[in-house]
C-alpha cells in the first residue's frame, strides 16, 4: 500500500463514469455552431471542439444533459442510453 | 476528456451527475497561473475527487479534516516560504483552499478567520450550495432562511429553516482582507476574473461561489446552470467584490425577477408556495431587497 | 415462502437517487407485516446520484442474525437497464434463480446481452410509472413484479405499506395513482 | 409486561430516534456525521411536526455539541445528543469536562472508523478512543438493542450521574432495518420517569458555581469520587435492566451468553458481529465443534467479574478464547484482547476484524475457529 | 466589603492586586436588573474567582473550557427556554458570558459565531487585555500592533507583534448582531448604560470592554483606570456602540492626545520609544487615526 | 564523543526548547498552555533575535497547531510543536490524523491533568488519553533526558515516518531547573542531518494527494501498515540512542533500570517520580530491603518483551512488582499496571499517584513498599 | 467532596487576600470629601462609604494602590504595611 | 558546604512578581558554575502579583534526584516582611538554622512577633537597592546576604552570574549598580 495512503493522479485508476449514463447526450452536428457554451459547463469537462463542432467524452460522459440544457442552438438531444 | 479543463482536476471523480463544483474548481485553479497547491476540507467536492486509489487532482492536494483546511494550508505555505529562503525549493507557489459551505461558515470558521488574521498568502475558496451535502443535506448557517433539510424540515410547526443566512463576505470583510467577491458558477467570465484578481492579491483572499446541488435541491441534473442564473437575476446571490474595502457590484440585473423564479426551481422551497407559507415567502423577498439595497449602498453609487 | 425456502435473499440494482432504498423498505415492512422476519440494508458507500448501488433485503421465517452482505441472491432486481453494461447483476444467481428487471427489451434479448441462462422477468416499471402516475417510479412500481415473482409477501401487504409511508407524503390521489401501477406491475406477464 | 407494544422493521438509527422520541428529553444539541445523520433527522422532523417537546439545538460543530450539552445539562435538562467518529475525537476535551462534573448526558453513537485515511464505515476506533473518559460505554447488536439500551441508559445516567454512550455499529446497525418492538409511550414515559437534579444552574435561589478550578489540595480526590461513581454502575445497570424486564419482557446484562455452557471455545465480541457468529456457532456445532459466545454489552465499566465468572468453566479447560476487537490500537494490544485477559487472567487470541466497514462473513469466523487462519486479522 | 457591589462577584478572589476586570464583571452584571446566569471562558477571571473550595461567584455560574463559552450558553439558554415551557423553571433569566480577548477573538470564535448565528438571547462580554494573561502574556489576535508579549517578544529581528489587531466588533457586527459595544474600564456609567441596553435587546448582544494587566503590560498596580482614560483620550479605544446597523461614537476627546502618551505608561510598548523603533510608533499612530476615522465616518456624522 | 559541551542548569521545558534551536527545525506552530508556554516562549525569543531559521506560527487553537503542523509536514518542512492538557484533547482529531499521514512531527508536551475540574499541573492523563493515536510516546525523568530525547526523536520520526510525543512531566520536569549538558551546536546539526523527504507537497513536479478517502476495500490494510511501522520502531530507536552516545557519552535505553539484579520487589514507573523513588530505594536498602526501579521510557510501542527480560528474574520470584500509574482510569485496569501485567503475565501491584500535581514523598513510596498504603493510591 | 465539584459561594472560605498586601491604603477622613470615585474602581470592591466617608475593609484590600490614585482630593495615602 | 553538609536546602517566601524565582535561579547557576549539583522549582500555583509563593533550592555536592518539595529548610528567606503575618514562614525551620528577611526591624523583634528562637538575620533588601540602584530589587540584593550566610556559594559566582544574566538586559551601568546593591548586602552584619 501507498505509504500514509499518499496517491498519484493516475487517470487509467479513473472510474469511468460513463456507466453511470441514463441518458445520452447526442450532438446534432449539423445543428452545432461550435460556440463553446457547453464545454465549460460540462461537471465532467468530457466536451472538446473538434474540427468546430462539440464532441462528447463518453468514458467519462454521466449523462446529465447540462450541456443540453445550455447550447443555445439546441444541438444536443438527450436520449435513453 | 477537454485537455484545456482538465489540467488540475479530472473526470473520474464522483460528483452527482450534474453537479456544480467541478466547474468552479478547475475554473478558479485556471487562473492560478502557475504551481498551486490546494487544500480541501471535507465535503463533497474532497470525498469525490480523492476516492482510493484514484485521485482527479493533477495539482499537489492536500485533505486533513473537515473544520481545519485554514490551518493546513496555514502550514504549507509557511513551509513554502521558509523552504523557499533556505533554497530547498524554487517555485513561485499559489495556494488555494476549497471549502464547502459547512466548512467555512460554521465548522471551519474559526481556522480561517485565524488564517486571515495571520496574513498569509492564499485564496480561499467556498463552493456554497446552501447545506451539509456530503452528509445528506442538513442545514448549515449558510442554508437559506425558509429552506427545508434534513435537520430543519417542513412539519406542523416547522416551515424549514427559520435563521437568516450568516453573512460570510461581511465576516470576511471584517478581516481586512483585501480582496473578496462573491461569483456564480453560472457566470464563469466573471469567476475568472474574480479568481485571477486574488490570486494576484498578496495576502489573503476570498471568493463565495455559487453552488447549485441538484441532489439536495431537488432539481433535475441538467438544471444548475440555469438555477444558478437565476439566483444573479433575482438578486437573491448578488454578483460583488470588495477591493481594498471598496465594495464594487458587477453586473446586476437591471429589471429583477421576483425571487420566487428561483425558488420554485428547487424541492427545497416547494412547501414555501403553500397558501400557508405566503408570509415567509413575501419576508424572503423582501429580505433579499434589503440586502441587495445595502450592498448597492456601499458601492456609494 | 416459494419452495419451502427458509429466507429469501434479495438484491436490488439501482443508481444513487432512483429510490431503492424506499423500495427495499416497503418490501421489508411487507413482510414484517406478514409475521416475516427481515433485514434490509443498503451497501455503504458515499452515494451519489447516478452511481450505481446495490441494496440487500433478507426475508424469512426465522430470526435473522447474520449482518453479511448477501452474496447467493435468490432474486435479483434492476430498477435500471442501463446498469447491465457496467455491473454483473448475475452474480451468485444460478439458473434457477431470477432477474427482474424494469426494461421493454424482451427477456431473451436481456439473457443474450448478459450472456444468462436463468429466469428474466422484465417489466417496463417507467412505463406504467410514466402512464400512470405521470412521472417515473420505477423503484416502487416494480415492487408488483417482485411480489408476483417471488411470492414471499402479499400484495396486499404491499400496497397496504405503500400507503402507510406514502399518503401522508403525496397525498392520496397520487399514492392512489402509485398503487394502481404496482397492481399493474403485478398483473402484467 | 405493557400492553400495545408494537412489531416494527427499523434501522439502529430509527430504533435510537424512536426511544429518544419516547424518552422526550428537554434538550437535545446536535451536528451531523456519517453515520449518525438518521438519528438527529428522524429527531428533527419529530420536532418538526411537534412530536416532541424538545429544544434541539443545531450548532456549529461537534465541540459545540458537546458543550451545549454540558451547558443545558448542568442547567438542569434532561439532555441527550449523538455523534460519531471525526465528530467524537473533536470532542474529546468536552467528554471528560461532561464526565467530570458528572452530567448524566446521554449519547448515541453510530461508531465509525477514524481517519487518516478518511472511511465513513464501521468500527470502533472512534469509541475506543475516547474509553478512557469517564463515560459509561454500552454496546447494541441490533436495532432492537438500540431502542431497549437507549431507553435504559437514560435512566442509568440520571442514577449514577455520569454521562452514557449507547454504541451502535455504523451502518452494519444504524443502517439495517430489522424486527423489532417498541413499547407504548406511555410505558416509557412512566419507566424514565421525570428528571429532578438537586442542584442545578437555573435554580435561580440556590446559585452554585459549576467547573471550578481544583489545584493540588483536590483534583486527586474528585477523580478518586468519580471512580468510586464508577464502582456503582454495574449493580444499578442491573437493576434497571430487572425494571426494564418488567415492561417489555426482555432482559438484558451487561454480557449476553450463547451457547457458553457446554462449549470448547469461546468467542467474545462486542457489536453487530455477533449476530453473525451466532449463525457461525451453529454452523461449528453440527460439525462437532462446541462453540460459545460472550458478548460484552457494558464495555465502561468493564464487567472483570461477570466475565471471569461467564467463561471460567471454559477458560479453564478451553482450548482458546478467542477475542475479536473491531479496532486496531498501535504498538500495544488490542483493547478488548487486553481487558479479557485482565479478566480470566489467562492469555488470550486476539483477532481483528472489520476495520472501516470491511464486511466479515461467517465463512471467515468458521475458519479462525478452526485454525485456519492464524494471521490476527479477518480481512 | 461594599455590599452592593458584591451581590454578583465577591472579594476573596485572586486577580492580582489592581486588576482591571473584577470591576467590569460586576458592573455588568449590576445591570441585569434580576437573575443572570453567568458562563466564563478559561482565563484570569475564571482561574482567579472558582480556586476550589472558594467561588466568588453569587449567581449561577459555570466555566466548561476555553474555547466553548457561547456553546455552553447555549445549552443554558435553550434549557431554561424548555424548562419554562414545562413549567419546570419559573424565573425570567438573563444570560452572560464572560471571556478573554483570547477566548473570544481566537479560540472561542467560532463558539461564539455559532451563537450569535443561532441568534440566543445573552449577552458576550469580551474583557480585553490584549494577551493570553492567563497563561503568562502570550500574543492574542487582540495585541496591539508593536507590543512585545512572550511570544512576540522583540529582538534582532522583531519590534514585538507584528500583525494587527483583528477587528472583533466588525466581525461581530457582520452576525447582524443587534446591539454591540466598545466600552472601557475606565467609564463606568458609559459601561452601565451599554450593558443596561444589551440585557434590554432580545437576541445576543456584546460588549467590548477595555481591560488593562498590570502584570503584563507592566505597569504599577494602581495605575488601571488611569491608563484605561488614556486609551480613550488617544483614540486608542474609541467609546462607541452599534445599533440596528447603526453606528454612535458615545464620547470622543475633542483634541486627541497622541498615541505615546497611552503607550509610554506600559512595559509592553517600552521599546518603541527607541530610535529604531520610531517608524512603528509612527504607523500606529497613522493606524489609530485611520480607525477612529472610518467609524466616524460610519456614524454618518 | 564531541567536545565543546557545556553544562548548564535548565528546567526541562528550557532544555526542551535548547534542543529544539539546535534541531533548528523548518516550522513550528504552537498554541500556549500551561505548563507548555516557557518552551514555546524561549523559542519565540530564538526567532526573535534570528537565531534559529523557523517559521513559527503562532495560531488560534492547538487543533489549528496540530492541523497546521500537518500541513507544514506534508509540505516536506520539518515541522515540531508542544502542547499539553486541555490542548492535547482538543487537537484529539488531527493527531490521529497526522499518524495515519504518517507525518514526522514531533511534539514536545509537558504532562498536565485534565479538566473537570480545571487543574494545570502534572499528571499523565493529557498523553494516556491519546495513547492510541498513534503516535511514539516517549518519557524523560528530568532535562536532560528532555533534551537529549528530543534529539533522538526528531530522527527516529522521521526514520520511521511516525509522528512523536517527547513528554515531560508539567511542572515537576518543566518548570524544574536542574544541571545538565548540551551538545555543541554543530555535533546536534550532524547528528539530526538535512530532512529530505521523498513525497512531499511542495515537489510541484510530481504532484501527490495527501489524505483520500479510503473505504472498505482499503481502509483496513492502511491501519495495518500503520501497525507494522510499529513493529520498527524500538530497533530504530535503539539504534539512534547509540549513535547518540557516541556523540553525548549519555547511553538510553527504552526501559531504564535501577538496582534491579537483586531486588525483591520492584517498582515500575514513568517520568520525573523516578529521582524520588530511587532516593526511597537507597534508603530502603539501607533497612535490608531490595527495591528495584523500572523507569518505562518509550511508553508506544510497548516494549514488552524487554521489559519481560528486565524483570523476570525478579517478577517470577519476586514478592511485588508495584506499577505505579499518574493516571487515573475509570471503570478499568490502570494503564500502565496493565501493560505491566501483559508484559510479565502476573498480576502486579496498580497504585495511582501524582494525580493533579500532587506532591509524591518519598516517606510514601518507602510506606508503599513497607506494605503500610494498601489504599492502591499515594494521595 | 462535592459531586462533580459543584461548589456554593461562601464567604468563610474567602482566602483573606488583605495577606497580599505590601502597601496599605490609608483615608485621610479630613480629606476625604466622600465622592465616592474610589468606591467602584476598587479592585476587591472593599471600599464602602461610611458617614461620608471612604472606608476600607482590610480583610481583602490587596494594597493595590487604585483609590488612592483615582482619589480627586488626594484623600488616601499608601503606606508600608 | 558549611558543616560539611552534603545537601543544602533553601526556601523563598515573596510575593508573585517579586522575582523571587530568578534569585533562586541566580544561585543556583552560581552553585551549578562551582562545580555543585541543583536545583530550583516554584511551589507550582496559578501565579498572580501580590500572592503569596514559595520557591524551593536544593544545593547539593551529589547528584539530586528527588522532586519532594522541600519540607525541611536549611535556610529560609523572606523576601518582603509583610508575608510573616499570613504564612508560617519557620515551619519546619529548627533553631540551628536560618531565616533570612528583608526587613529594617532588629532580629529580636521579628523573633518576637514569629515565635522563632532560630537565628535571624535581617536584611534591609529594599533600603539598599533604593539607595544604590534607585528602584526596589530585593530579590537580587538579599543573594548577598544568603551567600554570607549560607557559605554555599561564593559571592563571586553569584555576582559573575548575575551579570551573565542581567548585563544584557537591563545595561551595564545597572548592572553595576546592582552588583553593588548585592556586595552591600553581603557586607551588612
Ligand atoms: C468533525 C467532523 N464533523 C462532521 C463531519 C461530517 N461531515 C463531513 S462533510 C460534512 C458536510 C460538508 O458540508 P459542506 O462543507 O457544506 O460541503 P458540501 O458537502 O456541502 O460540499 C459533514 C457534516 C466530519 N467529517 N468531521
Ligand atoms: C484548549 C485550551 N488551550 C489552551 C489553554 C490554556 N489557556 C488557558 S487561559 C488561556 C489564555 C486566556 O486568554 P484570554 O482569553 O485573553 O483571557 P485572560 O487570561 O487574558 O484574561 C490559555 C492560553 C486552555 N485552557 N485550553
Ligand atoms: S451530459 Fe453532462 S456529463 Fe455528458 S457531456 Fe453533457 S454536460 Fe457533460
Ligand atoms: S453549446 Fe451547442 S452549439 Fe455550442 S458548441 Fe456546444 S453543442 Fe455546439
Ligand atoms: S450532493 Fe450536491 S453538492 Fe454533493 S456531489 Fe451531489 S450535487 Fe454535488
Ligand atoms: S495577569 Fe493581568 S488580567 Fe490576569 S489577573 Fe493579573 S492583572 Fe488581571
Ligand atoms: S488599595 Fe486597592 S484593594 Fe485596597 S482599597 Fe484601595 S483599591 Fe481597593
Ligand atoms: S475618592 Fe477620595 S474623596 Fe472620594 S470617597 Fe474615595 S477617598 Fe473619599
Ligand atoms: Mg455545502
Ligand atoms: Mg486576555
Amino acid at each position: 500500500m501507498e505509504l500514509g495512503a499518499i496517491i498519484k493522479h493516475d487517470q487509467a485508476k479513473a472510474p469511468k463514469t460513463g456507466s453511470w449514463r441514463y441518458m445520452k447526450p447526442e450532438v446534432d452536428k449539423s445543428k452545432c455552431i461550435g460556440c463553446s457554451t457547453c464545454v465549460p459547463y460540462c461537471p465532467e469537462a468530457t466536451i472538446e471542439i473538434v474540427d468546430k463542432k462539440a464532441e462528447i467524452d463518453f468514458e467519462y460522459c454521466k449523462g446529465c444533459g447540462v450541456c443540453a440544457q445550455v447550447c443555445p442552438a439546441k444541438a444536443i438531444l438527450m436520449k435513453k442510453s | 476528456m477537454n485537455k484545456d479543463l482538465t489540467k488540475h482536476h479530472a473526470p473520474g471523480h464522483s460528483a452527482c451527475a450534474g453537479c456544480a463544483f467541478p466547474t468552479i474548481a478547475r475554473t478558479v485553479l485556471n487562473e492560478a497561473g502557475g504551481p498551486v497547491v490546494v487544500a480541501n476540507a471535507t465535503g463533497c467536492l474532497e470525498v469525490t475527487s480523492t476516492l482510493y486509489p484514484y485521485t482527479a487532482w493533477k495539482v499537489p492536494y492536500i485533505h486533513s479534516a473537515f473544520e481545519n483546511a485554514s490551518a493546513t494550508i496555514s502550514g504549507v505555505e509557511r513551509a513554502h516560504k521558509i523552504l523557499s529562503q533556505k533554497g530547498k525549493v524554487k517555485k513561485e507557489t499559489k495556494f488555494v483552499v476549497f471549502g464547502g459551505d459547512g466548512g467555512t461558515y460554521d465548522i471551519g470558521l474559526q481556522s480561517l478567520s485565524g488564517a486571515l488574521e495571520r496574513g498569509h498568502d492564499f485564496l480561499y475558496v467556498c463552493y456554497d450550495n446552501g447545506g451539509y451535502m456530503n452528509t445528506g443535506n442538513q442545514r448549515s448557517s449558510a442554508t437559506p432562511y425558509g429552506a427545508a433539510t434534513e435537520t430543519t424540515p417542513t412539519g406542523k410547526q416547522s416551515f424549514g429553516k427559520m435563521e437568516v443566512r450568516k453573512n460570510l463576505m461581511e465576516i470576511v470583510k471584517a478581516h481586512g482582507v483585501k480582496y473578496l467577491a462573491q461569483a456564480n458558477v453560472a457566470n464563469l467570465p466573471d469567476l475568472k476574473k474574480k479568481a485571477k484578481k486574488a490570486f494576484e492579491t498578496k495576502g489573503p483572499t476570498f471568493l463565495l461561489v455559487f453552488s447549485p446541488c441538484t441532489n439536495n435541491w431537488k432539481f433535475p441534473t441538467s438544471e444548475y446552470v440555469k438555477i444558478a442564473k437565476l439566483a444573479t437575476e433575482t438578486n437573491f446571490w448578488p454578483l460583488y467584490e470588495i477591493e481594498n474595502g471598496k465594495y464594487k457590484i458587477n453586473t446586476a440585473p437591471t429589471d429583477p425577477k421576483p425571487v420566487s423564479e428561483f425558488l420554485k426551481t428547487q424541492g427545497r422551497f416547494k412547501h414555501l408556495f403553500s397558501e400557508k407559507n405566503k408570509p415567509v415567502l413575501e419576508e424572503i423577498q423582501k429580505m433579499i431587497n434589503t440586502e441587495f439595497a445595502r450592498i448597492a449602498e456601499l458601492t456609494g453609487n | 415462502m416459494k419452495n419451502g425456502k427458509d429466507i429469501f435473499e434479495i438484491i436490488f440494482h439501482a443508481r444513487g437517487g432512483q429510490g431503492a432504498k424506499s423500495a427495499a423498505e416497503i418490501l421489508a415492512q411487507a413482510a414484517l407485516h406478514e409475521g416475516k422476519f427481515v433485514q434490509a440494508f443498503p451497501s455503504f458507500g458515499p452515494e451519489r446520484s447516478g452511481a450505481p448501488t446495490k441494496t440487500y433485503v433478507r426475508i424469512s421465517n426465522h430470526e435473522i442474525r447474520t449482518r453479511e452482505p448477501i452474496v447467493d441472491p435468490d432474486i435479483v432486481i434492476v430498477l435500471d437497464e442501463t446498469l447491465l453494461e457496467a455491473t454483473k447483476v448475475t452474480e451468485g444467481l444460478d439458473k434457477n434463480e431470477a432477474l427482474i428487471i424494469n426494461s421493454q427489451k424482451p427477456a431473451h434479448e436481456i439473457g443474450e446481452m448478459i450472456k444468462f441462462n436463468g429466469k428474466i422477468y422484465p417489466v417496463d416499471a417507467n412505463g406504467i410509472s410514466m402512464e400512470i402516475v405521470g412521472q417515473p417510479r420505477p423503484n416502487t412500481v416494480i415492487l408488483g413484479k417482485i411480489v408476483k415473482i417471488a411470492e414471499i409477501v402479499k400484495l396486499e401487504s404491499v400496497v397496504s405499506e405503500f400507503r402507510k409511508i406514502f399518503e401522508g407524503k403525496i397525498g392520496k390521489e397520487n399514492c392512489d395513482k402509485n398503487i394502481l401501477a404496482i397492481e399493474r406491475a403485478y398483473d402484467t406477464i | 409486561m405493557t400492553k400495545n407494544t408494537k412489531k416494527l422493521a427499523l434501522t439502529g438509527a430509527y430504533a435510537g430516534a424512536e426511544a429518544l422520541k419516547q424518552i422526550n428529553p428537554d434538550v437535545m444539541a446536535v451536528y451531523p456525521i456519517t453515520p449518525q445523520t438518521p438519528i438527529i433527522e428522524s429527531y428533527a422532523k419529530f420536532c418538526a411536526d411537534g412530536e416532541v417537546e424538545t429544544e434541539m439545538i443545531e450548532v456549529e460543530s461537534e465541540h459545540s455539541a458537546m458543550s451545549a450539552c454540558v451547558g443545558s445539562s448542568a442547567a438542569g435538562a434532561r439532555t441527550v445528543t449523538a455523534s460519531s467518529s471525526q465528530g467524537l475525537a473533536l470532542m474529546n476535551e468536552v467528554l471528560y469536562i461532561a464526565s467530570g462534573l458528572r452530567l448524566p448526558i446521554l449519547m448515541l453513537v453510530s461508531a465509525r472508523a477514524l481517519a487518516a485515511p478518511l472511511n465513513i464505515h464501521g468500527d470502533h476506533s472512534d469509541v475506543m478512543g475516547c474509553r478512557d473518559s469517564g463515560w459509561i460505554q454500552i454496546f447494541c447488536a441490533n436495532s432492537q438493542e438500540v431502542y431497549d439500551k437507549t431507553i435504559c441508559a437514560m435512566l442509568l445516567a440520571e442514577k449514577v450521574k455520569l454521562p452514557v454512550m449507547v454504541i451502535m455499529d455504523g451502518f452494519n446497525t444504524s443502517h439495517c432495518v430489522e424486527n423489532m418492538e417498541i413499547l407504548d409511550a406511555d410505558a416509557v414515559k412512566n419507566f424514565v420517569g421525570e428528571y429532578n437534579p438537586e442542584q442545578y444552574l437555573l435554580d435561580i435561589d440556590n446559585p452554585i458555581t459549576v467547573g471550578p478550578v481544583a489545584l493540588q489540595n483536590s483534583y486527586f480526590e474528585f477523580r478518586r469520587d468519580l471512580e468510586d461513581a464508577f464502582e456503582n454502575v454495574q449493580g444499578e445497570l442491573e437493576k434497571i435492566y430487572d425494571d426494564y424486564e418488567k415492561i417489555s419482557g426482555r432482559k438484558y446484562g451487561v454480557v449476553e451468553e450463547y451457547k457458553l455452557e457446554n462449549a470448547d471455545k469461546v468467542l467474545v465480541v462486542m457489536g453487530s458481529v455477533a449476530g453473525t457468529i451466532k449463525d457461525a456457532i451453529d454452523e461449528l456445532e453440527k460439525s462437532g465443534e462446541k462453540v460459545g459466545l460472550l458478548e460484552v454489552s457494558m464495555f465502561r465499566p468493564f464487567p472483570y467479574e461477570t466475565i471471569k465468572n461467564a467463561i471460567h468453566h471454559v477458560s479453564d479447560k478451553a482450548k482458546e478464547v478467542i477475542v475479536l476487537d473491531r479496532n486496531l490500537t498501535f504498538g500495544t494490544k488490542q483493547v478488548l484482547a487486553s481487558e479479557i485477559t485482565h479478566a480470566i487472567k489467562k492469555e488470550v487470541r486476539s483477532v481483528v476484524y472489520g476495520l472501516g466497514g470491511r464486511d466479515t462473513f461467517k465463512k471467515q469466523i468458521i475458519e479462525l475457529v478452526e485454525g485456519k487462519n492464524e494471521t490476527g486479522f479477518i480481512m
